[in-house]
C-alpha cells in the first residue's frame, strides 16, 4: 500500500529537525534564527502528515494547519520585534542583544 | 471567667503595637509612654487573673483551650487559631508580660534621647516583641508556636539592629546623640548584629521547622494534647529524631553551642531591648518549648541525655568566657548563655519544674543587670568597658545597690533567688549522675567569680576616666523604679520554690504540678528529692560556699589585690615581705591557674568563638552568596547560550526518558 | 457532503470567552474613547464577570467541542488564577501606562487575550488545543514585552523571550508529534487510555520528554530559565507581573493535565515524578542562589520566580491528588504575593526607567509607611513566613512531597526557603533600616503635581492592586481553610 | 516499479530538503539563506503530495512560500541585511560542540522514530474513504466539527498576532528624535 515507510519520513523530519535546531545555535543573524525555527516546525509537520497517513486519521494534517497559523503569527509578530529593535539599535545580531544579564 | 478570654493577653499589646505603629509618630512620646507599657500592664493583669481562674479549677482540669477560629482544616488535618491555657503557659504569660512591663517603663527614660520617629517605632517593635512572644507561649499547637518562634526571631533582627545608622557606614563610625557624636563602640555593627541573629536563628528555625513537619506527617496533627496523647504508640526512634530537631530550633533560639554566637552580639541593640532578649523572651521560648513537649522528651532518653550535655557544656564554656571580657554587657550576655545551659541542663535530666523555675528567677535578675547596666551606659554615655568605669557606686546608690542585688542572684549568694533555684537544677543534677552535678558545680564558682569581677570593676575602687565620672549620674526614676522592682523579685523570688527540706511546699512544683502531672511521678519528684535530706542539706551548704567561693575570689583578685597595674604596681613595691608572698602566690597561681585558664578563656572566645564558629557561619553565607554570584555569571545576557544551554536540557530529559 | 455541525457546549468554556469578548470590546472602544484607562477599567469589568461566572458554574466536570476541552473543578480554579492576576495586572497597568506614556488600548486587548490563552490551557483536554492556548498566550506575552517602545531593554526581552520561546515551542510541538505516533491521538484522555496498557515506547517517551522540556520553559525550571531574569527585567514592570505568575500557572495548569491525564496511569509516572523532582531541586537552587547578589528588585523578582516554579514543582513530582491541590493553592497564593510585589515595584518606577535597584527602597518606611508595609507583606509571604499566605502554598506542596515519600524532597524546599529569606528580606532591610537615598525615586502622587493633574488618579488604581493583594496576602493566611476547601473540591476532571 | 520511482522520488526530495535546510544555516547571505528556506518548504510540499496530503501541500506552498518566506525578504531587504553578516570562523569548538550535541539528539529522536514502532489507534481516514469525498472536503469536515474549536482559537491567535505586528511596527506619537518620522506610520 505504502511505497515508501513512514519511517523514511519520521527519520528524514528528524534529520531537518536537528538541522533547524543547529541553525538556531550556531547563527547569530535573528532573521536566520527565525528561519531555522520555520525549518524546526516544518519538520515537526513531515512527521505529523506522515503519522496521518500511517495512522488512517486526520488529526496530524488538522494539527500540521494549526502549526501553519501559528508558524505565520511567529514570523510576523518575530519580524516586528526585529524592526522594532532595529529601530533601538541598528542591528540584527543577536549578540547585540544583551544588555541585560547576570 | 477571664481566662476564657485569654487572648486578651494578646489583643492588649496588638492593639498597643498597632496603636503606637500607626499614630505613635503624630501623638508624641508622652502617649507612646503611656499606651506601650500601659497595654502590657494589661496583658499582665490578664494573665494574673487567668491564674487565678486556673487555681479555682480541680487540678487535673486546669488546662483550658480558647479556639479563636478554625485556623485551617484540610481533610483530616486540622489546626486552630486556638489557644492553650495551662499552668506552664500561664506561667510564661506572667513572666513575659510582667518583667516586660517593667522594661517598657524603664525604656521611657532610656530612650528619651532618640528622635520621636524613633521612639515610637522602638516601642512599637518592643510590643511587637511581646505580642509574638505571648503568641509562641500561648499556642496550643505546634503550627502556631512555629508562628511565634518565626515572629521572635523576626523582632530580634528588627530591634538588635535598630540603631541600624550606627556603623552603617565605615567612614561615619559615630553617631548623633543629643547633638552630639558619639563614637560607636568596637565590633558593634547593629545591623550585622541583627543580620547575625537572623541567619543562626534561622538555622535553628530550619530544625524546628523539620521537626514540626515530621510530627505532622508522623501524628497526623499538630495539637499538643492530641500529639502527645498519641506518643507513646509512636516508635521510640521517630520520636527521639523529632525531639531532636525541636532541640536544634531550641539551641538557635536559646542560644546554645554552638549556635549562641549571635546573643553576645544582640546588645548592639539598645539595652531594654538586650534585657527583653536575655531575660524574659526569646531566649527562654527553647526551655519553654522543651518544657511544654516534656511528653516527647520523657519518650526520648538518647535526646534528653543530649539536651542536658549541650547545657551543662554550655554553661561552663560560656562562664570560661565571661572570665575575661571587658564589656559589662558581654559580660552578662554570656552570663545569659551559661544559665540557659543550666536550664536546658534541668529540662534534659527530667526536672522541668526546675528548669522553669530558673527560668522565672533569671528573667528577673538578668533583667536587672541588664537594665542596671543599661542605666550605667546612660550615665556614661554609651561606655560600657568596665574597665573605664570604676568608682560608680558613690555616684549611681540604687543603680549600685540594685546591680549588686542582681549580681548576688546571679552569683548564687544563699537566699537569694537564683540561690534556690539553681541549688534545686544541681541536686536534680547529682540525682541524674554527679559529673553533671560537678561540672554545673564549677560553673557556679565561675559564676560567682565573674559576675563579682564585673562589678567590682566598674562600682568599686576609683575612677578610671575622671572625665567619665564627672559626667556620670544617677538615672531617673522611671528607670530606678523598675531596677528596684525586679531587684525585689530578685531577692525574694526564692519563696516561689523553697526546698522541700525547710519544711515549706514548693510553690511553683505545686502550681506547675497539672501541667506536668502526665509525667510518671514528677509532680511529687519536683517537690521531694530522692536525696537523702543530709545529702541535700550537703548539696545545699556546698552550693552556698561556692558562690562565697567565687564572690571572694573576684574580690581577692579585684579588690583586695587589685589585678590592674599601674598605680597598684607602684604601690606594692615598697611593701612588706609579707606583700611579697602574695606576690609569690600570685605568680604561682597565675602560673598554675590563672594563666592556663586565662589561655583557655581566650582560646574560647577568640579561638572557638570568633574563628571557627563565626568562621563557618560568615564563611557558608559568604560561601552561598558566592555561588549566587558565580551562577549570575552564567547570565551572560547571549541568547545563544541561553539557547545552547536549552538544547542541552532537552537532551538531557529525553535521553533520560529515552534510556531509563 | 453536508457539514453537521455537533452539538457545541459553548458554556462550558464561557470564561475565557468572556475574557475573548472583552479584548474584542476593547479593540472596539479603542477606536472611540481618548482615554484610554477607561479601556482598562473595561477590560477589569470582563475579568471580573468572567471569575463571577466561574465561580457560578460550579466544580461539575462538563466537556466540549468533542472533547477538545473541559470546563471541571480544575480549570475552573486555575480561571481564578489568571483572572485574579490579569485584573491585579491590569490596575497596575493603568497607572503604569500613564506615566511611561505608554497608554494605549491594545495592551489591554492583548492582555486579555493571553489571559484567554492561559485559561484555555487549563481546560484544554488534547494537545492541539493546549498548543494553541500556549501560542496565543505566548505570541501576546512578546509582544507585551516589548510594549515599552522607547527602552532598548523592552525590545532586548521581547526578543530574546520570542526567540527562546518559539524554540521551545518547536520542541514541545516535535514532542506532541511523537506522542501522536505513538498513541494515534491527541487526546489526553485516549493518550491515557491507550498508554495504561503498560507497554512502553521509545517514541511516547521521547515525546513525553519533549512535551516536558516544552514546559518546563514556559515555567522556567531549570535548565529552561535562562531567559526569565532578563525578560522580567526588561518588560514593562506591568507585564513581568503578570506574566511571572500567570505564564507560570498556565505551564503548570497544562503540564499537570498533560502528566495526569495522558501519562498519569502508566508505566512512565514514575519517571516523570522523579524527573519532575530533578527539575524541582536545580529549579529551586538555582533560583535562591542566583536571587542571593541581585541589586535590581526586578530581575531578583525573576531569579525568585524561577524558585517558586521549583516549589511548584515539589508538587508534580508527588505525582498525586495532595500535590495536585498544593499546586493549585501554591499558584493562587504566588497571584496575590507576587502580582503584589510588582506592584509595588512599578509604584516606586520613575517615569523613563524601567526598573528599580534595592536602593530605590531605602527608607521607604518612612516616605510612605503603607507601602512598605505591603511590601514587608509580600516579602514575608514568598519567604513562607507563617501566617502569611505563602507558608501555606509551600507546607501544601511539601508536605504532598513527604505523603509521595519524598522527604528528601521537602527537606531540600524547606533548605531553599530558609535561604530565600536573605534577599527577601534585602529589600526590607532597606526599608526599614536604611536611610532614603539621595537617589530615591518619586512616588506616584509626587511627581508630576503641577504638570499631570491626573496624578492623584494614578495612585488610585495601582493603590488599590496593592492594597487588594495585601489584604488577600493576609487574610487567606489567617482563613486559608475556605481556598483550601475550595481546592479540595477541584479534582482533575 | 511504481514503488522503486516513489522512493526514488522521496530520497530525491530528501536529498533537497536536506541540502536546502543546510544551505539557510550556512548560507552567509539572508537573502541566499530565505531562498534555500524556499527550496526546502517546496520540497516538503512535494513530499506531503507523496502522503497522500494534497490540500496540506497546496496551503504549505501559500502559507510558507508565499507569505513567510516574502516577508523574510521583505524584512532582510527593509533593514538592509541582505549583504555579508559576520559570521566568524566556523570551525572552532563552539561548532564542534554544538554538531555534537545535535548528532547526540539526533541519535535519540532517530532511533525513537525509526525503531518505535507506532502503535498508536488506526483511525478511520484511510485513504480510500479520503479519496471517495476528496480531500479538501475531508479536512475541511473535519475542521468544522471535531476541530472547531482549534480552528477557531487559531483565529483568535491571528487576530493577536496581527494586533501585535501593528502594535510593534507602527511608529508612535513623538517619534525618535534623530530618525525621520512619517515611515510606517
Amino acid at each position: 500500500m505504502t511505497a515508501v515507510p513512514t519511517s523514511w519520513f519520521l527519520l528524514l523530519s528528524a534529520i531537518l529537525f536537528v538541522i533547524g535546531a543547529g541553525g538556531v545555535l550556531l547563527r547569530r543573524n535573528v532573521l536566520i534564527m527565525l528561519m531555522s525555527v520555520e525549518m524546526m516546525m516544518n519538520a515537526v509537520n513531515l512527521t505529523f502528515i506522515a503519522l496521518s497517513r500511517h495512522l488512517s486519521s486526520l488529526t496530524g494534517q488538522i494539527f500540521v494547519f494549526m502549526v501553519m497559523a501559528v508558524a505565520a503569527v511567529e514570523v510576523a509578530v518575530g519580524l516586528a520585534i526585529l524592526i522594532e529593535l532595529n529601530r533601538l539599535r541598528a542591528t540584527t545580531d543577536v549578540d547585540d542583544v544583551s544588555s541585560l544579564k547576570g | 471567667m477571664i481566662i476564657q478570654s485569654i487572648w486578651l493577653a494578646i489583643a492588649f499589646p496588638l492593639a498597643g503595637l498597632l496603636f503606637n505603629g500607626l499614630l505613635g509618630r503624630r501623638l508624641g512620646r508622652g502617649v507612646v509612654g503611656i499606651v506601650g507599657p500601659g497595654t502590657v500592664a494589661l496583658a499582665f493583669v490578664v494573665g494574673l487573673f487567668a491564674g487565678l481562674d486556673l487555681l479555682a479549677l480541680p487540678a487535673q482540669d486546669r488546662a483550658i483551650v480558647v479556639t479563636l477560629w478554625n485556623w485551617i482544616s484540610v481533610g483530616s488535618f486540622r489546626a486552630g487559631m486556638s489557644l492553650l491555657a495551662d499552668p506552664l503557659s500561664v506561667l510564661m504569660v506572667l513572666v513575659v508580660t510582667g518583667v516586660g512591663f517593667l522594661i517598657h517603663v524603664y525604656s521611657i527614660g532610656y530612650m528619651e534621647h532618640e528622635e520621636d520617629r524613633l521612639y515610637a517605632r522602638f516601642f512599637t517593635f518592643l510590643n511587637l516583641f511581646i505580642v509574638s512572644m505571648l503568641i509562641l507561649v500561648l499556642a496550643d499547637n505546634y503550627l502556631l508556636m512555629y508562628v511565634g518562634w518565626e515572629l521572635v526571631g523576626v523582632c530580634s533582627y528588627l530591634l538588635i539592629g535598630f540603631w541600624f545608622r550606627r556603623g552603617d557606614d565605615p567612614q561615619d563610625p559615630v553617631r548623633l546623640k543629643d547633638g552630639e557624636l558619639v563614637p560607636v563602640p568596637a565590633n558593634l555593627n547593629p545591623a550585622d548584629s541583627g543580620k547575625k541573629a537572623f541567619i543562626v536563628n534561622r538555622v535553628g528555625d530550619f530544625g524546628f521547622a523539620l521537626g514540626v513537619f515530621l510530627i505532622w506527617t508522623t501524628f497526623g496533627t499538630l495539637n499538643f494534647a492530641d500529639v502527645f496523647g498519641a506518643a507513646p504508640e509512636i516508635a521510640s526512634g521517630t520520636v527521639t529524631v523529632i525531639t531532636l530537631l525541636l532541640f536544634v530550633g531550641a539551641v538557635g533560639k536559646s542560644a546554645q553551642l554552638p549556635l549562641y554566637v549571635w546573643l553576645p552580639d544582640a546588645m548592639a541593640g539598645p539595652t531594654p531591648v538586650s534585657a527583653l532578649i536575655h531575660a524574659a523572651t526569646m531566649v527562654t521560648a527553647g526551655v519553654y518549648m522543651v518544657a511544654r513537649s516534656h511528653a516527647l522528651y520523657a519518650l526520648a532518653p538518647t535526646t534528653s541525655l543530649v539536651v542536658a550535655l549541650v547545657g551543662v557544656i554550655t554553661a561552663l564554656y560560656a562562664a570560661t568566657i565571661a572570665l575575661v571580657q571587658t564589656d559589662l554587657k558581654r559580660v552578662l550576655a554570656y552570663s545569659t548563655i551559661s544559665q540557659l545551659g543550666y536550664m536546658f541542663l534541668a529540662v534534659g535530666v527530667g526536672a522541668y519544674a526546675s528548669g522553669m523555675f530558673h527560668l522565672t528567677t533569671h528573667a528577673f535578675f538578668k533583667a536587672l543587670l541588664f537594665l542596671a547596666a543599661g542605666s550605667v551606659m546612660h550615665a556614661l554615655g554609651d561606655v560600657i568597658d568596665i574597665r573605664r568605669m570604676g568608682g560608680l557606686r558613690q555616684k549611681m546608690p540604687r543603680t549600685y545597690w540594685t546591680f549588686v542585688i542582681g549580681a548576688l542572684a546571679l552569683a548564687g549568694f544563699p537566699l537569694t533567688s537564683g540561690f534556690f533555684s539553681k541549688d534545686e537544677i544541681l541536686a536534680k543534677a547529682f540525682e541524674f549522675s554527679p559529673i553533671l552535678w560537678a561540672l554545673g558545680l564549677l560553673t557556679a564558682l565561675l559564676t560567682g567569680f565573674y559576675t563579682f569581677r564585673a562589678l567590682f570593676v566598674a562600682f568599686w575602687g576609683s575612677a578610671r576616666d575622671q572625665e567619665l565620672f564627672d559626667h556620670a549620674h544617677e538615672s531617673p526614676g522611671v528607670m530606678t523604679w523598675p531596677l528596684i522592682l525586679l531587684a525585689g523579685l530578685a531577692l525574694f523570688g526564692g519563696i516561689l520554690g523553697l526546698p522541700q527540706i525547710l519544711g515549706v511546699d514548693h510553690a511553683l512544683a505545686g502550681w506547675l504540678h497539672p501541667a506536668f502531672a502526665d509525667l510518671e511521678g514528677e509532680g511529687a519528684e519536683a517537690i521531694h528529692h530522692g536525696l537523702s535530706a543530709g545529702l541535700e542539706w550537703g548539696l545545699l551548704g556546698l552550693s552556698s560556699v561556692i558562690a562565697l567561693l567565687g564572690i571572694g575570689l573576684a574580690y581577692w583578685f579585684y579588690v583586695a589585690n587589685p589585678g590592674w597595674p599601674a598605680d597598684l604596681a607602684v604601690r606594692f613595691k615598697s611593701v612588706f615581705k609579707l606583700l611579697v608572698n602574695k606576690y609569690y602566690v600570685d605568680d604561682l597561681y597565675d602560673l598554675l591557674f590563672v594563666d592556663p585558664g586565662k589561655a583557655l578563656a581566650r582560646f574560647c572566645a577568640q579561638g572557638i568563638d570568633n574563628a571557627a564558629i563565626d568562621g563557618i557561619i560568615d564563611g557558608g553565607a559568604r560561601l552561598i552568596v558566592q555561588g549566587g554570584a558565580w551562577l549570575g555569571r552564567l547570565q551572560t545576557g547571549f541568547i545563544r547560550h541561553y539557547a545552547l544551554a536549552m538544547f542541552l536540557g532537552v537532551i538531557v530529559v529525553v535521553a533520560y526518558f529515552f534510556l531509563r | 457532503m453536508p457539514i453537521e455541525i455537533p452539538t457545541l457546549n459553548f458554556i462550558a468554556l464561557a470564561p475565557p470567552l468572556i475574557v475573548i469578548g472583552t479584548a474584542l470590546l476593547v479593540l472596539l472602544f479603542d477606536l472611540a474613547v481618548t482615554d484610554k484607562r477607561v479601556l482598562g477599567y473595561l477590560g477589569l469589568v470582563g475579568v471580573v464577570i468572567a471569575a463571577g461566572v466561574s465561580i457560578a458554574m460550579g466544580p461539575r466536570p462538563a466537556t466540549t467541542f468533542q472533547a477538545m476541552a473541559i470546563s471541571d473543578g480544575y480549570a475552573l480554579f486555575f480561571n481564578l488564577v489568571f483572572l485574579a492576576t490579569a485584573g491585579l495586572s491590569i490596575l497596575i497597568a493603568i497607572d503604569y501606562l500613564e506615566r511611561h506614556d505608554l497608554q494605549r488600548g491594545e495592551y489591554y486587548a492583548l492582555l486579555l487575550f493571553s489571559a484567554s490563552g492561559m485559561m484555555l490551557m487549563a481546560a484544554a483536554t488534547d494537545l492541539i488545543v493546549v498548543f494553541l492556548g500556549l501560542e496565543i498566550m505566548s505570541v501576546a506575552l512578546y509582544i507585551l514585552a516589548g510594549f515599552n517602545w522607547r527602552q532598548l531593554a523592552s525590545a532586548e526581552a521581547a526578543m530574546k523571550y520570542f526567540i527562546l520561546g518559539a524554540f521551545a515551542s518547536a520542541f514541545f510541538l516535535y514532542g506532541a508529534a511523537l506522542t501522536y505516533g505513538a498513541t494515534g491521538t491527541t487526546n489526553l484522555n485516549q493518550i491515557g487510555l491507550w498508554l495504561s496498557g503498560g507497554n512502553s515506547d521509545p517514541m511516547a517517551l521521547v515525546g513525553l520528554g519533549l512535551l516536558l522540556a516544552g514546559f518546563a520553559f514556559k515555567v522556567a525550571a531549570v535548565p529552561f530559565q535562562w531567559w526569565t531574569p532578563d525578560v522580567y527585567q526588561g518588560a514593562p514592570t506591568s507585564v513581568t507581573a503578570f506574566m511571572s505568575v500567570g505564564a507560570k500557572g498556565a505551564g503548570f495548569a497544562a503540564l499537570i493535565r498533560v502528566l495526569r491525564s495522558g501519562f498519569g496511569d502508566s508505566a512512565y509516572s514514575a519517571d516523570w515524578a522523579l524527573a519532575a523532582a530533578v527539575l524541582a531541586v536545580l529549579t529551586m537552587t538555582f533560583g535562591n542562589l542566583a536571587a542571593l547578589p541581585q541589586k535590581d528588585v526586578k530581575r531578583m523578582l525573576g531569579y525568585s520566580s524561577i524558585a517558586h516554579a521549583g516549589y511548584i514543582l515539589v508538587g508534580v513530582a508527588a505525582a498525586s491528588e495532595s500535590g495536585v491541590r498544593g499546586v493549585l493553592f501554591y499558584l493562587l497564593a504566588y497571584a496575590f504575593m507576587n502580582v503584589g510585589a510588582f506592584a509595588v515595584a512599578s509604584a516606586l518606577e520613575r517615569r523613563g526607567e524601567f526598573s528599580t535597584t534595592q536602593r530605590d527602597y531605602a527608607g521607604l518606611s518612612q516616605r510612605e509607611p503603607l507601602l512598605a508595609v505591603a511590601m514587608t507583606v509580600f516579602m514575608l509571604s514568598l519567604t513562607g513566613m507563617p501566617p502569611l499566605v505563602g507558608f501555606w502554598g509551600k507546607l501544601f506542596v511539601f508536605r504532598a512531597a513527604v505523603e509521595a515519600g519524598m522527604s528528601w524532597l521537602a527537606i531540600v524546599g524547606v533548605i531553599n526557603s530558609a535561604v530565600s529569606a536573605f534577599y527577601y528580606l534585602g529589600v526590607v532591610v532597606q526599608m526599614y533600616m536604611r536611610a532614603p537615598a539621595e537617589y530615591s525615586p518619586r512616588l506616584v502622587g509626587e511627581e508630576s503635581d503641577a504638570k499631570k493633574p491626573a496624578a492623584v488618579n494614578l495612585e488610585v488604581a495601582i493603590g488599590t492592586a496593592v492594597l487588594l493583594a495585601m489584604l488577600l496576602t493576609v487574610v487567606l493566611g489567617l482563613w486559608p481553610g475556605p481556598v483550601a476547601s475550595l481546592v479540595t473540591m477541584m479534582p482533575l476532571g | 516499479m511504481a514503488q522503486q520511482l516513489q522512493q526514488g522520488l522521496f530520497l530525491a526530495l530528501a536529498g533537497v530538503a536536506v541540502v536546502a535546510a543546510l544551505g539557510v544555516i550556512f548560507n552567509r547571505n539572508a537573502v541566499h539563506s530565505a531562498l534555500s528556506l524556499l527550496a526546502n518548504f517546496v520540497a516538503l510540499a512535494m513530499l506531503y503530495v507523496l502522503l497522500n496530503a494534497q490540500f496540506i501541500a497546496i496551503v504549505q506552498v501559500a502559507v510558507y512560500a508565499g507569505a513567510i518566506v516574502v516577508l523574510f525578504l521583505f524584512v532582510v531587504m527593509l533593514l538592509g541585511a541582505g549583504g555579508e553578516m559576520q559570521m566568524g570562523g566556523w570551525l572552532n569548538w563552539r561548532t564542534a560542540f554544538i554538531v555534537a550535541a545535535a548528532l547526540v539528539l539526533l541519535t535519540l529522536t532517530g532511533t525513537a522514530v525509526f525503531e518505535g514502532t507506532i502503535n498508536g489507534a488506526i483511525g478511520t481516514a484511510t485513504p480510500e474513504q479520503i479519496a471517495q469525498v476528496g480531500q479538501t472536503e475531508a479536512v475541511g469536515t473535519a475542521l468544522f466539527t471535531d476541530y472547531l474549536l482549534p480552528f477557531e482559537l487559531a483565529s483568535v491567535l491571528l487576530l493577536v498576532g496581527m494586533l501585535g505586528a501593528v502594535v510593534l511596527g507602527q511608529r508612535w506619537r513623538g517619534a525618535i528624535a534623530g530618525r525621520p518620522s512619517g515611515e510606517a506610520e
